[in-house]
This record gives structure tokens, C-alpha cells and sequence, in this order.
């Protein structure tokens, strides 16, 4: 059955499932509401499988790795994604290894969910891009859902797979509508497709897709341009195949990134896109080479918005070949 | 401070009016911003101690840290409010305020995010010479490891720090101050509902760290402000008034807790008119309201925005 | 332990033979290693005091605790030797050793990297009922602030972790009870070069953690062995000699600090026959000889290094 | 003066002028010595400009920060690049904001030296590659020397810039001798030419720029082949303009990297590269994506070693356009 809800309720959903289907599951994070978190109404049918924690993030997060090595299913929530920066060894190097060290005997599947991206008016120390750092980590699966279906689909995966895991959320996302078949097969593909057309392509990730969305809708009506978005629900593993083989299908494909140029996701996968298909027509739009500023007026300057990807997608689909 | 001197009240009640004004601006704000209710005394306390050429690490909540160190409220509001007006230029917003001329040279909004740098501020200062480092956080930062490592380096390198924590946690919180003393730093606590208590033992703590150029650690237990509960600060105690302080309010904040009545209180008590008390009222408030009117009317940096977004961003190459 | 039992002494000479092999066969081994001499007793105690399902953090220097827990020291060695073989395949090397069906499910190299796993272990333990967490660091992961987090959240979420703080930093080192105590965590201190003194209290922490379900942490104060001083570790004190236990050798370090002897030396006062602690010896000698034999000839894994690299890095899809 | 000197004497070199020329310069490390550290001599000669820090490298690096925002110039020699995750937010999240924050007024030019990559025997946790995750950092500089040359330069720029700095460096260069001449131009280029050649270019960092040189050298002598390496001195703020200027004038360009690929420094440059340069050839080269395996002969089979590279190249070179 499929039903149109919030974001933020799909991502409820998800954690209501799982903590149904599996007495390991447990949460550790702050009783903060929607669209922050997402534990309305679940906390109360499970207080004794939410923690709260004190603010000691690489406590907190290597505890999460411990526990899940020693079979618990913990999923922290922490928040605004620099947080996690104080306990940055957790998941970048500790959760990874534990089962190529033990020969595959153990593994630690420990879920961190950040809200990543700039939220608007959170300043440059609450808005980064975490996910530019954690997409070489070996083992430590990264996902960046945009719609319902994929937040719905990640946060399963992720508390059901035996790899640890990272969903960079994003706060803007949370109030977002969209389908969402809950019986669906939760086997998380690599990218989620928002629209088709033929006359190119673009490919984002979490709010940079539902962006591109929206640039793709207003060059449909006021361009007569088709055109695909794709959204890279995973990051890592790196789904570079699955963007080259779509890519190749479209005379042309704009990379869209919240996160600065240099490490972001698009960048590597556009690398291998290009080694991959020798002379494909590509652009890559990230945001600008500072900060995230405070005023909403100066962020826009930064990152990618409707307007630029718009832009920017109207002047490269002009170009001449 | 002399018997009579209302030095210590103005300075508190610039920092709570400048709060209220926030308050009431709130619609106009864009995302987080922290209000320094009832932990006015440490802040008064910092602007009454520190000497110039200390330097100071606050945090998210620092409206109070910065306004009683003498920053420009209009400055200060025109940031919160995420207009690109200089120095700041909108980039910062309310949690990451500073004032490098006062010594506050960076403003961090991580929870702990200062407490090690002002180390760093301390190492500089001891070779210098030119003062010592003030450190402000919250209760929470001491949940931090990072607090505790910054408490130890301090006393393994000698540096001229004091550690303020602000701690409003609740009367039955235990004390932090063996945590402090676990590490070998010279601590003590005072009550942030008695002014006069906070600045004379932030003066002795500073008068040691200043003597022997190493640190000091001064726990100040202050009462939640019932308006911080929420996700976003509200309102809820309404505007102070230092007229209560003749009387009970009838408001259990503003009659056991509130450190800005506290100390009108003691004002009275020495036999200072009321009159004199409301004539700083009336300055502190004109003042204020001044600084809202030209926070809003402030003429805006003449970069475009696109230029303010991105400039201060790398060192021009030598 | 009843007396005569040769139990304690046998496990302790068994970690000093086999780091002494370690030694012995340093110019074959790539990289760091380090060993465990001085710091027997705590192992032992850890091997002694450790119930089935009880899982175990350790540390980069684990060599000591993984023998007494049972580790089989022809796989400990052939993974120092970084040998492709089976479970660990060249992949770990000294400072990751780990035996899962000891309890040790991953062992961590940072300073203070596995104490805070070791609080999620006990939270997996306390819901399953399956036994407690024993976390055993350095008096370096002390200076480390997620040491002095996860006590405090030990406490807050009254986990059943044993802490085992190794102190070899010197006779006259502070003692780090305080900082545990700080947190409200339960502390004692034993004297490492007392064997049975650390055996039994690690047996009382251990049993109030078992008992209340809350955190216990023990300081365990030895000597540092002189042979760590340098950047690789050299066998400047040479091989332990039980028959040195009848008289002083003139070493400081065997005379004094050195645990192994100082529990002959228990047991020979209990009126155990010299020849009985000589039969051990020749015992744990030749098993440890034989290891090295078995760690060098051990069947490689059949994969190929290429295979054996890359494997185990993501789970297989479900 | 020119003369020939190893890496690691190289670095102390540098070290000892900026103590000599600037007394604000202070020196934060242990005394261990090369090729790991470089205070030999200088500590002796410096003694109360050089301070032991305990094992907490969140409140050492912090501090650093705010030592060089008071006007300090300190310089963190941290050892093992992973350590730098327990202090993760230091130069991540604190350090590059502050003259942003205060409109130009202060700025946090503390420098963190790091050994970076694989040293071999070192193990998962030991060896890593931060830069990957540190380049997208704007206003944070980020260097990775090859050379005598490159190196000295580096702490020199790092020393007397204004700009917080990570030197990733790489343990299995501190024997590398090469050329030195102290009285150059410290100005440092984001390029370094390793060796000229017409037929193609590698792009290296680091240790993988030694590696491509001996692979080129190879295939000069064997195959006739005459490439140009060039070694990516700075990575943040990315060279990539000067990157694609040199690939222009080469038939093909060959990226080397020892991190993983997603995030890589390499393929970030490679991307702007495809971009600006469609239809050029392009080819990337890194570390497998797994861990650095604590066995040398595991490790081999994971990062690029100089038969890889040169087997690469020359397959590359073979290909019909
Ligand atoms: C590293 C980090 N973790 C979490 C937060 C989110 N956060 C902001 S304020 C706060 C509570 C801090 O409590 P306390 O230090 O007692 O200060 P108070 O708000 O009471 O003044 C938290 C958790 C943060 N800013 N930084
Ligand atoms: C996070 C981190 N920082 C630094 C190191 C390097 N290191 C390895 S062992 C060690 C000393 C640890 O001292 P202690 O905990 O007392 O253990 P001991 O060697 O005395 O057994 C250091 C600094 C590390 N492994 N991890
Ligand atoms: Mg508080
Ligand atoms: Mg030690």
C-alpha cells in the first residue's frame, strides 16, 4: 500500500519497525521532536530501549561500536553532524575493523544518524558536510536519502545489514512529502530515480536532489527540458558503476553537491564517470569554496539552490558540444 | 565596590535587558540563539575582573559574557539578527559572537569547543606577559573528556587560566569541583543567586592565577531559567522590573532566583533609594532600545553579499 | 587459590616466555610490537578472574592478557610474524590481536581506544545477563578525555565494567583513584609486583560489579619494565630465571619489580619444592618453543594475498 | 647554495630557521627522532620553545589553536596521522573560522605536522590517509611534500603564513635525498616537477609522487617512454587549475593516489580536470578500497607500489584513443 507522508514520519516508521522486528535494536539520543529526530510516540512503547546520553560524543559513539560488536542493534542519533566530529575515531577508525581484524568473526553494525548539510541559520560550526569525509572509509557504509521511500529504506537497511553505518541526513528534508509503500522491498539500491527524461541528466544527493527536482520541473515547463534526476542514496560503497551506466544513456549530466568541491562525493564519482566514459559531456556544481554562513541571505550565495541548478543546467544543456 | 555602588547591578541589568530585547525580536531571528538569564553575576563578575590584555573564551551562551565586557549591544543584535553589517557580517550569528578588542578573539559553539583553546590563549599570555586567560562553559562541557584533558594540561604546562564553569544544572546537581581538584586545580564554588559572592571569588581566583600563573577553577550554581526549558527560549518570566525588589513578586524566579533582584535587593537593604535604582532602569533600558533601533538601521557592509560570503576565508599570500 | 597451587605462577611466566620469544624474533617481525614484562599480574588476575561470557577490552599492548585468557600463542605468534594465517591473516599484527571466543572481540590500538567499546560491551552484557565487561588501559589512556567520558557514563547508565588501569608510570606517578572517584566510580589500588594481591582485587571489583551492576576500577601500579624505554622494545634485562627466586640476582629489576619471581619467591616460602617451579618452567618453555615452531610452519590461508587483503571489508549483502 | 641532503634534515632545517627567525614560533611534540620528528638538535638549542604534551590530542591541538590565535606560532608534531581524530574538530571545526568570524580581524595560523599514509607494519588504525578528508576545508591549508626541497618549503610557508596548516607527510620519505637550496624562494608552488617528458604525466602526492618517479624513470630507460611527474605540493586550496594547464600539453595524465578513491585528492583534481578538459584522457590510480593491511606483503597488494604504477601507465599509453 502505498500512502503520501512527511519525511520525518517515514523515518519514524522505519525505527517503529525495527524496533518491533528486533529486541536488539536500541536507540541512544535526545528526546527532541520532528524534524530533528524522530522518536514521537516510539519512546513511549519502548522506554527501555532508549538511552540517553550525556554530551560525550566519542563515549557515546564508541560505546554504540561495543555494543554492536557484542550483538545490540544501537542506533545513535546525534544530532547536527559536527557533534560527531568529537568522536570522529568511532566510526573512521574503530567500527570498520572489527570484522576484517577478527577474519570475519565479528562485526559491528553500529548506526549514527547526523543531520548533515546546511540547515539554514545554524552557522559555520553546526553546518558541514561530514559525508565528503566518510565516503574513503572502507567498510562503513554512508547513505544520503531524499525522499520518504529512501529514508524508509535506509533506516532498515542500515538496522537490519551487519555493516556500520552513517545516514547524513538532512533537517530540510524533514517536512518533505512523498510516497512510501512500507511492505516494499527494503533491499536499498544505490540510486533512486525522481524523474526521467532524455535530454540529460542530474545527479545529487539528500537535499540537492529534491532540489534538482525542482530545477528539473521548471526546465520541463518553461524549457521544454526532459530531463533525469538521480538521487545517490548510497555513497558508499561508491555506486560510480550504476551513475556511468545511467550517465551514458544522457547527452549530458550535471553533478549537484551541497558539500565544497574538493572530497565531495559527486566529484569522485564524476572522476570515474569520466575515466569510465571517455569524452561524456559533464558539470560538476558544488558549493562555493567557503564557509556556510549564518544569514540565510549570504548561505545562498554558497550552496547550490533551485535557481543555480537551474541555471547552470540551462547553460551547459546550450553549450555546444 | 563600595557600599552604594550600583556598578554591579547596571552591568546585569545590560545583559538581562539586552536578552529581553532578544526575546522580543525573536520572530526576526534566524535559527538558535542562547539567552543568559540568571547567569548574570558570573558575567558582571568577568566584566568587573578581567584587566585589559586577558583574553576570554565563551560560548554559544555568551550575550551576557560579551555585553558585560562592554561590547556594542547595537552590534551585537544587528549580528544575531544575520545583518551583514561589520565586523561580524551576519556570518556569525548569536552563538559564535566575539569581540577581539575586548579580548574575546573567537567564540566557539561547540559544548567545550573553548575550554582548550583558552589554553592555548594562557600559553600565549605567560609569555607575553600580558595577562591571564578566562574560560566560561556550561555545566555540560564537563561531560566533555576534552574539559577534563584541557583541566590537566593546564596544570602539567602552568598555565594562567580560570575555568568558570557556569553551572545551572539544578540545586541537587552534585558539585563539579572534584573534578577540578582531581586533577590538581585549585577550586570553589559560589552562588550565582548572590552576586557580590561571584565577583569576589572570580577576583580571588583570577588574584591566583594572576599570582602564581596557574589555574584556578570557580563553580557558579545558578538556577535553570524556566524560559530556557523549550527548544527555542521563551519568554516566560516576563520583563524584569527592579521595582519587585522592594517586595515578593510572587514569581518563585524572580523572588529566589534571579540574580539581577538579588542584588537590587541588597542595593535597598544598604539604603540606596529606589529612586536611584529605577534612574539606571530607565538609562539601561533607553539604552538598549537605542541599540535595537540602530541594529536595525546599521548601513550594511557596501560588498555584495556574494563578496561578504566569501572573503576572510584564506590569508592573503604573503 | 590453595597454597601451593602453581596456577598464578604458571600463567604469568607463560605471557613472560612468550614475549621474551616475541623478543627473541624482533628482526622478523615488521612494526611496532609491544610487550607485556612487569605487567603479569594483571593479566593473570584478568585470566584468574574472567568467567565464560564475560567479554574483555584490551589494548595495543595485549600480549600479557590474551595468553592468560588461553589465546593459542602459535596463532599469537604467527600473527606478529604477519603470517596469512587463519582467523587474523596477517591482517592485525601485535597491537590488534583479538580471540572472540576468549572474549576479546576486537582489540583497539589508541591510547584509550577500547575503554570507551568496553562500555558498550557491558550494556550488550547487562541486557542479555551473559556476564560483565573487563577493560583493561595504561595510565596513559588517563590523559586521553574519553577515558574520564566513559567513567562518567558508566556511572550514568550503571554499567557492569571492570576498569583495570595498568600503572606502570613510576614509584612516585600520582595515584589515579581520585579521577574514577570523581565520577563517583568505586576505585581501589593494588600493587602489581604482588601477584596475589592484584589477583584478589580484581576478584572484589570484579564482584561488585557482578553483584550491583555498576562500574568497579582498579589501579594496578607496577614498574615499567627498562626494556620499554626505547622505541622498539629490547631484552635488556635477559630471560627470566625461576631458580633467580632462591636468592637475590643482583638485578634490580628481577630483585624488586619483577612479578614473576616475586610469586616464586611466595610460593618457595610456602615450603613449595624449588623442583616443582623448575618443572613449569621446563613445561612453559617448551610450549612456548614449540609455538614458535608451529607459528612459523602453520599452513598458510589458501586464498591468495590479494584475496586475503581485500576480504571481510563489507558484510555480504543480506 | 644547492646541495644534497636527506628529507627529514630537509625538514629540521626548515624548523630550525623559522625558531631562529620568528621567536613566536613554539614547537609542540615528543623527542622522538628521525625520520619520525625533526627537533634533533634544535630542541637543545630551543629548550623552553619546544613542550611535551600528554596523550590528549583533542586538548593539544585545540590549544594550538588558540595559542596561534593569540598571536603564537605554534607547531604540533603529532606523530601517527590518526591521532588527529581524537582532536578532530580542532583544525576541522575551530581553527579555519576564525577570521572569518571576526571579519579579518584574528587569525589561527597553528600547524599540525602528521604522518600520513602507509608506513608498512604499521597496522589498519595506524595508517591512514586524513588528507582525503581534509581538503574541502576552506581557509585550512593542506600540503603534501615529496622532496628535500618541497618539504623544507612547506614548513617554512606553514611558519610564516597566516593560515592554519596540516602537513601530511609520509614516514618512507624521511631517507629520500634530493636536492635542497635553503636560499630559494619559499614561495611555494602548488606543483612541483619531479621530471619532464612529452609522451604523458602522472600526478602524484607524497610518497605515490617518489613512486611514479622511479615507475617514469623505469619506463624511460625500458620503454622509451618520456613522461613528466608532477608532485601536488599543496592539495587545499586545490591546484586543480594548474593540474589542468599541465595536462593540456600531455597526450594523457595518469592520477596516483594512496588513499582510497572516493574523497581522493586525486580525483577531485581529476574531476575539474574532465570538466575543463573534455575528451582528454584520464586515468586514476589508488589504493584498493580495503584497509592497509598490517603485513607488508598484504600491504602491496593494496596501495599503489611502483610496478603497479608503472604496469598502469603503460597499459594506458598502449590504449587506442
Ligand atoms: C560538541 C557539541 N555537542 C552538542 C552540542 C549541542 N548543545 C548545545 S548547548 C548544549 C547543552 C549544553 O549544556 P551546558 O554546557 O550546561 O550549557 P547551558 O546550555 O546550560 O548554558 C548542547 C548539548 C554542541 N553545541 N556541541
Ligand atoms: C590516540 C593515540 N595517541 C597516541 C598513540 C601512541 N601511543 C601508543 S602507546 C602510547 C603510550 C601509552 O602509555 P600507557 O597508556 O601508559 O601504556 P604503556 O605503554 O605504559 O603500557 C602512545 C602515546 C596512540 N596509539 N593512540
Ligand atoms: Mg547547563
Ligand atoms: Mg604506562
Amino acid at each position: 500500500m502505498t500512502e503520501t507522508v512527511p519525511y520525518w514520519e517515514a523515518r519514524a516508521r522505519a525505527l517503529a519497525r525495527c524496533l518491533d522486528a528486533d529486541p536488539s535494536v536500541v536507540i541512544i539520543g535526545h528526546a527532541t521532536s520532528a524534524p530533528y529526530n524522530s522518536d514521537d510516540g516510539i519512546r513511549d512503547r519502548y522506554p527501555d530501549r532508549f538511552l540517553t546520553p550525556p554530551i560525550s560524543e566519542f563515549a557515546v559513539l564508541s560505546a554504540s561500536v561495543g555494543a554492536a560488536s557484542a550483538g545490540l542493534r544501537p542506533c545513535v542519533f546525534l544530532g547536527t553532524s559536527t557533534f560527531m566530529y568529537y568522536g570522529w575515531s568511532a566510526f573512521v577508525n574503530e567500527a570498520p575493523h572489527v570484522r576484517y581484524l577478527s577474519g570475519g568473526q565479528v562485526s559491528a553494525p553500529a548506526v549514527l544518524h547526523v543531520l548533515a548539510g546546511a540547515r539554514r541559520a545554524g552557522g559555520v560550526q553546526h553546518e558541514h558536510t561530514p559525508q565528503s569525509m566518510l565516503q574513503g572509509i572502507p567498510g562503513l557504509r554512508l547513505y544520503t536519502p531524499a525522499t520518504p521511500q529512501s529514508i524508509y529504506d535506509v533506516v532498515v537497511a542500515a538496522l537490519t545489514g551487519d555493516d556500520p553505518v552513517v545516514i547524513a541526513d538532512h533537517v530540510l528534508l524533514g517536512e518533505t512529502e512523498g510516497p512510501l509503500d512500507e511492505a516494499a522491498s527494503t533491499q536499498t539500491g544505490p540510486l533512486e530515480l525522481l524523474r526521467s527524461g532524455d535530454d540529460g541528466l542530474i545527479v545529487g544527493s539528500s537535499l540537492m536532489s529534491q532540489r534538482s527536482l525542482e530545477a528539473a520541473d521548471s526546465l520541463a515547463d518553461g524549457e521544454s527540458l526532459s530531463l533525469t534526476v538521480a538521487n545517490l542514496v548510497t555513497l558508499s560503497p561508491s555506486p560510480w558503476a550504476e551513475v556511468a551506466e545511467l550517465a551514458e544513456r544522457h547527452p549530458f549530466t550535471v553533478f549537484v553537491d551541497e558539500a565544497r568541491g574538493p572530497g565531495s562525493p559527486a566529484s569522485y564519482v564524476m572522476s570515474r564517470v569520466a575515466e569510465q566514459l571517455p569524452g561524456e559531456r559533464l558539470r560538476l556544481l558544488c558549493a562555493s569554496e567557503t564557509f556556510y554562513p549564518f544569514a540565510p541571505a549570504l548561505l545562498d550565495e554558497v550552496v547550490p539552490t533551485v535557481g543555480r541548478i537551474r541555471d547552470t543546467v540551462l547553460a551547459f544543456a546550450a553549450q555546444p558540444r | 565596590m563600595s557600599a552604594g555602588d550600583l556598578t554591579l547591578l547596571r552591568l546585569m541589568l545590560q545583559a538581562r535587558r539586552f536578552d529581553e530585547q532578544v526575546l522580543r525580536m525573536a520572530d526576526r531571528i534566524d535559527g538558535h540563539h542562547h539567552v543568559s538569564h540568571g547567569l548574570e553575576a558570573s558575567a558582571a563578575a568577568l566584566g568587573l575582573v578581567r584587566h585589559e590584555g586577558d583574553l576570554v573564551a565563551t560560548n554559544y551562551r555568551n550575550h551576557a559574557h560579551l555585553i558585560c565586557l562592554g561590547h556594542d549591544p547595537a552590534l551585537m543584535l544587528a549580528e544575531i539578527l544575520g545583518r551583514p553589517v561589520a565586523p561580524q557580517l551576519g556570518r556569525a550569528g548569536s552563538m559564535h559572537l566575539a569581540a577581539p578588542e575586548l579580548g574575546v578573539l573567537y567564540t566557539s559553539a561547540m559544548v567545550a569547543g573553548g575550554v582548550p583553546q583558552s589554553l592555548g590563549y594562557a600559553l600565549a599570555l605567560k609569555r607575553s606577559g600580558a595577562g591571564v586567560s578566562f574560560c566560561l562553559f556550561g555545566d555540560g562541557a564537563l561531560e566533555e573528556g576534552v574539559a577534563h584533558e584541557s583541566l590537566n594540561l593546564a596544570m602539567l604546562w602552568a598555565l594562567p587560566v580560570v575555568f568558570v564553569c557556569e553551572n545551572n544544572a539544578g540545586e541537587d546537581s552534585p558539585s563539579l569541583t572534584a573534578v577540578a581538584e582531581a586533577h590538581g586545580v585549585r577550586a570553589a564554588v559560589a552562588d550565582g543567586r548572590r552576586p557580590r559572592e561571584v565577583v569576589s571569588a572570580l577576583r580571588d581566583a583570577a588574584g591566583h592565577t594572576r599570582d602564581t600563573l596557574t589555574p584556578s577553577f570557580l563553580e557558579v550554581r545558578s538556577a535553570e531559567w524556566p524560559g530556557n526549558a523549550a527548544f527555542f527560549p521563551k519568554d516566560v518570566t516576563g520583563p524584569t522590573d527592579l521595582s519587585a525588589a522592594a517586595a515578593q513578586s510572587g514569581s518563585p524566579w524572580y523572588d529566589a532566583d534571579d540574580p539581577v533582584l538579588a542584588e537590587a535587593r541588597e542595593l535597598l537593604a544598604e539604603g540606596v533609594p529606589a529612586e536611584r535604582l529605577q534612574a539606571v532602569e530607565a538609562e539601561v533600558t533607553a539604552e538598549i532600545e537605542a541599540a535595537a533601533e540602530h541594529a536595525l538601521t546599521a548601513a550594511p557592509a557596501s560588498a555584495s553579499l556574494a563578496e561578504v560570503a566569501h572573503s576572510d576565508v584564506w590569508a592573503a599570500r604573503p
